[in-house]
């Protein structure tokens, strides 16, 4: 629409609207270039990339001060215009929407997509496609960065779609792999699925509201009426009427846009691509499949946030943390690094998501800040532990073993020592460890949940506190597997390769500066201070108070209306929360590690370990496997049912061991149940869509077979059969 | 009287429309599919003849049945030259055998 | 006889100043005959000029459509002829973006290698072209039955001749046979519907309130059936199901510039006649009959999407791909014409103009690849757009927007298709609608998966020479003169659309 | 019953037994002839309907040109290795069945179409005052009101000449 606020913006407002642009196109030059002219260039161009992400970045810090806390800038150009009919013309705008949050995310996209691409000079020297591997980066950085700047919903979805091309793109980078260019596609393909359900949603709001400007948006829908089962809305801008909406369809169109947060942030049931998406490149992991892009998802939820409505928040809330529990029970069943972490991601992620539902959204933003450091930071850790192992591989000419199996690994403490107190603080921040910035966001997320489920249940439905069950439940879990990445991969001894200096750059320095910098520097990140003067309270958190709901949505909860002052009321009443929510956690993540390291000394105890550093590994881990399976049907059925006849003494002697194994068991068959939901709901829809189009299909082929005669045949035919139709309608 | 009703008109028209319709269906000769759809273009004509009795004095019916006629001559001569030449190529008018395995 | 003397002058008088709108197609008959005669010369340097010969006929008809197009504003529909034809915005829009096709037609034609080489009828090829865009605007502003049938009959026979045109080339002539006896099965089908109109409309002249009267008191059932037999033709020409199984036969047996146009100008013919026969019957007649009437249109659009892409799938040759993505574009557009609605046109004739130039883009693509590597199956391409990464670039943007992505223009043109049908939904309620809409925007993903095929194999396949050739060719050119509208027109559609909407205003 | 109609009947049955004929024998040069019965019995039904311009261009286009282009089709391609050509029949189930369920639709929509037409109204009862021909009157229209269709009929007939004539050209060698 026309009537943009343009005479009130200022000069001053107009200039930093031009810098965030020149942020926006800076990475995108250097892409171009580097595709085009890549080879042509000195060390393939990668200082031209870095070069220009880093004063993208330096620009952001500009615009960040600027903006954090003093103003938010708004400024749109007009687009096109469109008539419908002969009544109305719409016009669409493009625009920058600069607040305290698109400053954020600008500062964190390129911050994070600086030192990835300073790791990756290291990480992917060599490779024949070096300087695609960079324009691709510029590509995505430039998308991200799209996201983060629209103003309206259609430029974002364009973005959106761009964001997942380029990832596509890098997921798929070493395309010789089967593997590799299967999980791009997977990747792609259940974006897409999310996809439709935004633009039904985009559709949707447009609409009614004729407007795609997220403000206008936000400003119509503020001044929404809430009646039991419709809204009303005052006339608002080119139209001429006060219009009244069914609360279900608001609901619906809230829904459609969570669906494309479901699809790019991982989320239930459509999570099954990004374990897959691991074949990518790890720096590629770390910016994109950790800490910028899947967090893209959580960003809409918080920019759309006044466009959900009580119950669209509720799905979005069980989906979360639905994700969050999963995600966390998958990844204890996993043995490659890299999946683990991806895992760890999607749980993450379900906070996140949590977070939004419960209406702890200022939290939310919190751990997807903090979360973006800590996971990037683990992902180049993995990445550096990975290269090393590569590198010995490389030495012992061993093509058979999998270098990302973290039982293959071991002893990298003593090996790589500056990795692993990289790798500790930022393990701690997820674990949710005080003093690191897990605690802090995580903290936050869980005592908003169970504020949330309190005031719910208010009504007697006590169904409310399943939530912040799961919530608490993943944070065991989260101590669990991390604790058991940890121990596999930095204690104990080097299974595989005996000699460590073959791990080593060199006999000095054990990995390039170049991959030890960004881990260092992201590793510092994930300290609580950096966040909170007080690491143990977030309240007093600046980007809490920068991020909060109050400011970015000036006040205007949106369709939710009262759920957000009322949810803060309580929580100041029932001041307790805040304090069980902080103990709590802590306890169930100490109590998780202290299970990890049961499980890792059982492991080695039961010798597990040892027997796969034998070169025939396949075969052996296969015994190992096999061995374990006996045993584990041997604990979780005979042993049970001797107990029982056995009576209370042997239940006590063995009850930590028995804990232990009830807790594994339970684990698989979760594990397993979610592969097996994964493999038959989700794969089994798309199979069956497969078969459909291919049905189909074949019947289109089976048509045209090239005899005129039976075109007239399935012609006519068609004719009868469209008149019966309409007979029958 | 001279007189014929209507409907046995169209409904002789609709009896060479279907004869014209089994004709381009069933006959594997590529001439005789061409014979069949002139029934067709015939059984049209006969419609539009019995119909000329809106507004005789503008003659619609007929001046557009004189029409097809020659656009049916037009079409059926390219059809005809098609044809020679087809059968040039393979040898055969029968519509089954002219196609090439690599479709579908 | 009623007829004097008198009323016979005053219509031959009202005849000969009914030439002054008809310039366009007086051009391209004049420059037809012109070829015909310059053809009988054996002169080389004759013979070459033949193609430039024809563009001029069709750039001096464009410039004529672009003057009266020029003069619209504020003008009424003017009808003349005594009634067989009509200029409105409709009719002078479509000839535009005829006259665009007839010139890309041609470009493409002196870049193919292939008809310099294998080509004795040059001369018969050209003047075919001119004959068929003069047909093409006759049948776009047709508004009688009788004109209607006899330039759909040019077009057609014009067609069939196009295909044949390499008459050594056996499978030109193979799929010549099966167009000219489909088609004619087609028009016979029309013709028969079309006399039935006449009977029981008791006119020849569509546009007459008279003529929907007189057909509303038909029941139903007879109703539909006249009406479906009618559009038989119709559908026959745009290529949709159950009528299009031509397509991919004539798709892999004619020269890759016919099959651009055929994928083009018939089609947008076909879309302007039914658009005028669908807002005639939206004006004239009953509700219960329209809304049979929709759920016609709507089912044929289903049937099409459906047929069109899911068979689109399983296509290794890109042609035979090309031919069933043509008719799922088919099912888009009738899609927005289910709602009968006024405001669809504007829509459809973006994604139209849209469409032009993504064909054109896509089967000159198609010639290059044929002609200078021998490709013509999808796995032939494998890393070609590495070896020639200027042609995979362009081919990646033409792609994109036949998949109706960002950002390009093909996006733009399903994003207005899809929120009109929305619009029509939420102000009618009709669940028909809203199946389309859903099956449309399932469908798109559905077809990002054959399209991406492309793009797939050019750069993600491993190809065998890793040199790269950075050659400019002539192809490469236009392919990218003709690629840049489909930028041009994401950045900036108010240019378009804002022509479309002075256009639409003007018509009927 | 008046003579017209029963003239119409005959000629009427004759079309129709004339088609089945074409359509049941396997003898390509006999289907041709059974084609010529059926056209000229619509010839005649044409002068029934008052339509005598129609009737005599039935004559001279169709049996004239078309059926000769056709009997001449029939030669040229009569000969496959020697034999004649029987022309056999193919699809008849599926083929049978969709002739006659649009037969069937059209006959039953057919029949019960009289609620249109006011009791009496017959074909030729309508035909053109004062005159015993249709030929002046279609004269006169095909150089007023169907003046442009004409012209474009003539472009028609050029081009179809043109691209008969090139199509069937042997080629020569460049």
């Amino acid at each position: 629409m026309n009537q943009v606020a343009a005479p009130l913006l200022t000069p001053e407002q107009n200039s930093l609207a031009l810098w965030a642009l020149l942020v926006l196109v800076l990475p995108l030059i250097a892409g171009g270039l580097l595709l085009l002219f890549g080879k042509k260039l000195t060390r393939q161009g990668d200082w031209l990339a870095i070069a220009a992400t880093g004063l993208a970045f330096f620009l952001s810090l500009y615009l960040f001060f600027q903006v954090w806390e003093k103003q938010a800038v708004h400024v749109t150009w007009p687009w096109f215009q469109l008539a419908t009919g002969n009544t109305s013309i719409i016009s669409f705008t493009t625009g920058v929407y600069l607040d305290n949050l698109a400053v954020l995310m600008l500062v964190i996209v390129t911050f994070i997509s600086l030192l990835v691409q300073v790791f990756s000079v290291i990480y992917m020297h060599g490779e024949w496609r070096y300087h695609h591997y960079f324009g691709y980066l510029g590509i995505f950085t430039f998308s991200m960065l799209g996201i983060v700047l629209s103003d309206n919903l259609l430029l974002l979805f364009i973005f959106w779609e761009l964001v997942g091309f380029s990832s596509y793109l890098l997921i798929g980078f070493w395309y010789e792999k089967d593997a590799a260019v299967l999980a791009g596609k997977k990747a792609f393909l259940f974006n897409r699925v999310g996809d439709i359900g935004f633009l039904f949603g985009i559709f949707l709001l447009y609409t009614y509201f004729h407007t795609f400007d997220l403000i206008l948006l936000k400003n119509a829908i503020a001044s929404g009426v809430n009646q039991g089962n419709n809204f009303l809305f005052p006339a608002i801008t080119g139209q001429a009427d006060a219009i009244t909406l069914s609360y279900t369809w608001l609901t619906l169109a809230g829904l459609g846009i969570f669906c494309g947060c479901v699809g790019k942030s991982a989320q239930f049931p459509l999570q099954v691509w990004l374990p897959d998406a691991m074949e990518g490149p790890t720096p590629v992991s770390s910016l994109i499949h950790a800490a910028t892009m899947v967090a893209a998802g959580v960003y809409l939820l918080s920019r759309c946030f006044p466009f959900f409505t009580e119950d669209a928040l509720l799905v979005i809330a069980i989906i979360g943390g639905l994700t969050a529990l999963l995600g966390a029970l998958a990844a204890t069943a996993q043995y490659d690094i890299k999946k683990i972490l991806a895992f760890s991601t999607i749980s993450q992620l379900g906070y996140m998501v949590m977070g939004m539902g419960v209406g702890a959204h200022d939290a939310s933003l919190l751990h997807l800040v903090t979360h973006a450091f800590f996971k990037a930071s683990l992902f180049l850790n993995a990445g550096i532990v990975i290269h090393a192992m590569h590198h010995a591989a490389h030495e012992f000419s061993d093509e058979h073993s999998d270098v990302q199996d973290i039982r293959n690994m071991g002893g990298f403490r003593k090996i790589l020592p500056f990795t692993f107190y990289a790798y500790i603080p930022a393990a701690a921040a997820l674990v949710g460890l005080p003093l690191f910035s897990g605690f802090l966001s995580k903290d936050a997320i869980l005592t908003g949940a169970w504020g949330w489920a309190g005031f719910k249940s208010q009504n007697g439905n006590l169904l409310y506190y399943v939530i912040p069950v799961f919530a608490f439940g993943s944070v065991l879990l989260t101590g669990f597997y991390m604790a058991k990445h940890c121990f596999y991969i930095f204690f104990g001894e080097s299974k595989l390769y005996k000699e460590p200096e073959l791990l080593r750059e060199n006999k000095t320095a054990e990995a390039s500066g170049l991959l030890l910098v960004p881990v260092a520097i992201l590793a510092v990140l994930s300290l609580a201070f950096f966040f909170s003067l007080n690491p143990f309270n977030y309240a007093g958190s600046w980007v809490m108070q920068g991020v909060s709901w109050q400011k970015l949505l000036m006040e205007q909860p949106g369709l939710s209306g009262g759920l957000l002052p009322a949810i803060t009321t309580y929580l100041h009443e029932a001041s307790y929360i805040s304090l069980a929510t902080a103990i709590l956690s802590i306890l169930l993540a100490v109590v998780g590690i202290w299970l990890g390291w049961l499980s890792y000394k059982k492991a080695v105890a039961a010798g597990g370990l040892s027997t796969i550093t034998a070169p025939t590994s396949g075969f052996s881990r296969l015994a190992y496997r096999h061995f374990y399976l006996d045993a584990f049907y041997e604990k979780v059925i005979i042993n049970p049912f001797m107990r029982l006849s056995g009576g209370a003494a042997a239940f006590d002697k063995n009850f930590i061991d028995y804990s232990l194994n009830t807790f594994a068991k339970i684990m698989v068959v979760l594990a397993k149940l979610i592969g097996w939901v994964d493999r038959w709901l989700v794969d089994g829809t798309v199979h069956l869509l497969v078969k459909v189009a291919g049905v189909t299909g074949k019947l289109g082929r089976f048509m045209q077979n090239g005899k005129v005669q039976s075109y007239y045949i399935f012609s006519l035919l068609g004719l009868i059969l469209l008149f019966l139709y309409i007979l029958a309608f | 009287m001279n007189n014929i009703p209507l409907i046995p008109v169209l409904l002789l028209g609709a009896v060479l429309f279907c004869l014209g319709i089994l004709a381009v269906i069933t006959k594997r000769h590529a001439i005789v599919v061409l014979m069949g759809i002139e029934l067709i273009f015939n059984a049209a004509n006969l419609n539009l003849v019995a119909f000329n009795r809106h507004q005789p004095d503008l003659m619609q019916g007929q001046v557009f049945s004189v029409f097809v006629m020659v656009i049916a001559a037009a079409e059926s001569a390219v059809a005809l030259a098609i044809i020679l030449k087809v059968y040039s190529y393979f040898k055969t008018v029968n519509l089954d055998q002219i196609r090439h395995e690599t479709d579908v | 006889m009623n007829i004097t003397a008198q009323s016979l002058i005053t219509s031959l008088t009202e005849i000969l100043g009914s030439f002054a709108f008809l310039g366009p197609e007086l051009m391209l008959v004049l420059f037809f005959l012109l070829i015909v005669a310059l053809d009988l010369f054996k002169s080389k340097l004759i013979k070459a000029s033949l193609p430039w010969v024809a563009l001029t006929g069709i750039l001096i008809s464009l410039i004529s459509q672009i003057y009266f197009l020029n003069n619209i504003q504020g003008k009424q529909a003017k009808i003349f002829f005594s009634g067989l034809l009509i200029t409105d915005g409709l009719a002078l829009y479509a000839g535009l973006l005829f006259s665009v096709a007839g010139i890309l037609t041609i470009v493409l034609s002196v870049l193919s290698k292939h008809l310099q080489v294998k080509f004795s009828g040059r001369g018969e090829y050209y003047a075919y072209i001119l004959v068929l865009l003069a047909g093409l605007n006759l049948m776009a502003k047709s508004v009688n039955l009788l004109m209607l049938f006899v330039a759909l009959e040019l077009v057609s026979i014009a067609s069939y001749l196009l295909t044949t045109a390499i008459k050594k080339q056996q499978d030109a002539m193979e799929s010549g046979l099966k167009y000219i006896l489909y088609g004619t099965l087609a028009s016979g089908v029309m013709l028969y519907g079309m006399s039935f109109l006449y009977g029981f409309g008791g006119s020849l002249s569509f546009l007459d309130t008279a003529f929907w009267a007189n057909l509303s008191r038909l029941d139903s059932p007879f109703f539909l059936v006249i009406f479906l037999l009618t559009f038989a033709g119709f559908l026959f020409k745009i290529a949709a199901a159950p009528f299009h199984f031509w397509a991919p036969d004539v798709y892999e047996g004619a020269p890759a510039p016919i099959v651009a146009f055929f994928a083009t100008a018939p089609k947008i013919a076909g879309f302007v006649v039914i658009i005028r026969f669908l807002l005639q019957i939206k004006n004239n007649l009953a509700t219960t009959l329209q809304d049979d009437v929709m759920l016609l249109v709507g089912g044929i659009s289903l049937l099409s999407l459906v047929i069109g892409n899911f068979t689109a799938l399983w296509q290794s040759r890109a042609r035979r791909l090309l031919a069933y993505s043509s008719v799922a574009h088919a099912g888009f557009l009738l899609a927005a014409l289910a709602a009968l609605a006024t405001n669809s046109i504007e829509a459809v004739l973006f994604y139209l103009s849209v469409l032009l130039f993504m064909n054109f883009g896509i089967f000159l693509l198609v010639q290059v690849f044929e002609e200078r590597l021998q490709i013509f199956d999808i796995k032939g391409l494998a890393g070609q757009g590495k070896t020639y990464p200027l042609l995979g670039v362009l081919a990646i943007i033409i792609l994109i927007s036949l998949t109706g992505l960002p950002p390009t223009a093909g996006f733009t043109s399903k994003l207005l298709l899809f929120t009109n049908i929305w619009q029509n939904y939420s102000a009618t309620g009709n669940q028909l609608l809203l199946t389309l809409l859903l099956v449309g925007l399932l469908l798109t993903g559905v077809a990002f998966f054959y399209y991406i095929r492309i793009p797939y194999f050019l750069f993600f396949k491993r190809n065998l020479n890793p040199e790269k050739k950075v050659v400019l060719g002539r192809e490469d050119i236009v392919l990218a003169f003709i690629s840049f509208p489909l930028l041009l027109f994401f950045f900036q559609p108010a240019w378009l659309t804002e022509l479309i909407r002075q256009v639409v205003l003007y018509s009927i | 019953m008046s003579l017209v109609l029963i003239f119409f009947y005959v000629f009427g049955f004759l079309a129709i037994a004339s088609a089945a004929f074409m359509l049941a024998t396997k003898n390509v040069l006999y289907a041709a002839f059974g084609l010529l019965v059926t056209l000229l019995s619509l010839a005649a039904i044409f002068i029934l309907l008052f339509a005598d311009f129609v009737a005599i261009t039935q004559l001279m286009v169709y049996v004239g040109g078309v059926l000769v282009l056709i009997l001449f089709g029939v030669m040229l391609s009569n000969q496959v290795q020697g034999r004649a050509v029987q022309s056999e029949s193919v699809n008849g189930i599926s083929g049978g069945l969709v002739a006659s369920a649009i037969f069937g639709g059209l006959a039953y929509l057919i029949l019960s179409a009289d609620y249109l037409l006011p009791e009496g109204i017959t074909v030729a009862d309508a035909a053109p005052a004062n005159t015993k021909s249709s030929i002046i009157a279609i004269g006169i229209r095909l150089i007023t009101n169907f003046a442009l269709p004409f012209e474009v009929a003539s472009l028609i007939l050029l081009i179809a000449l043109m691209g008969a004539a090139y199509i069937s050209t042997e080629d020569k060698h460049e």
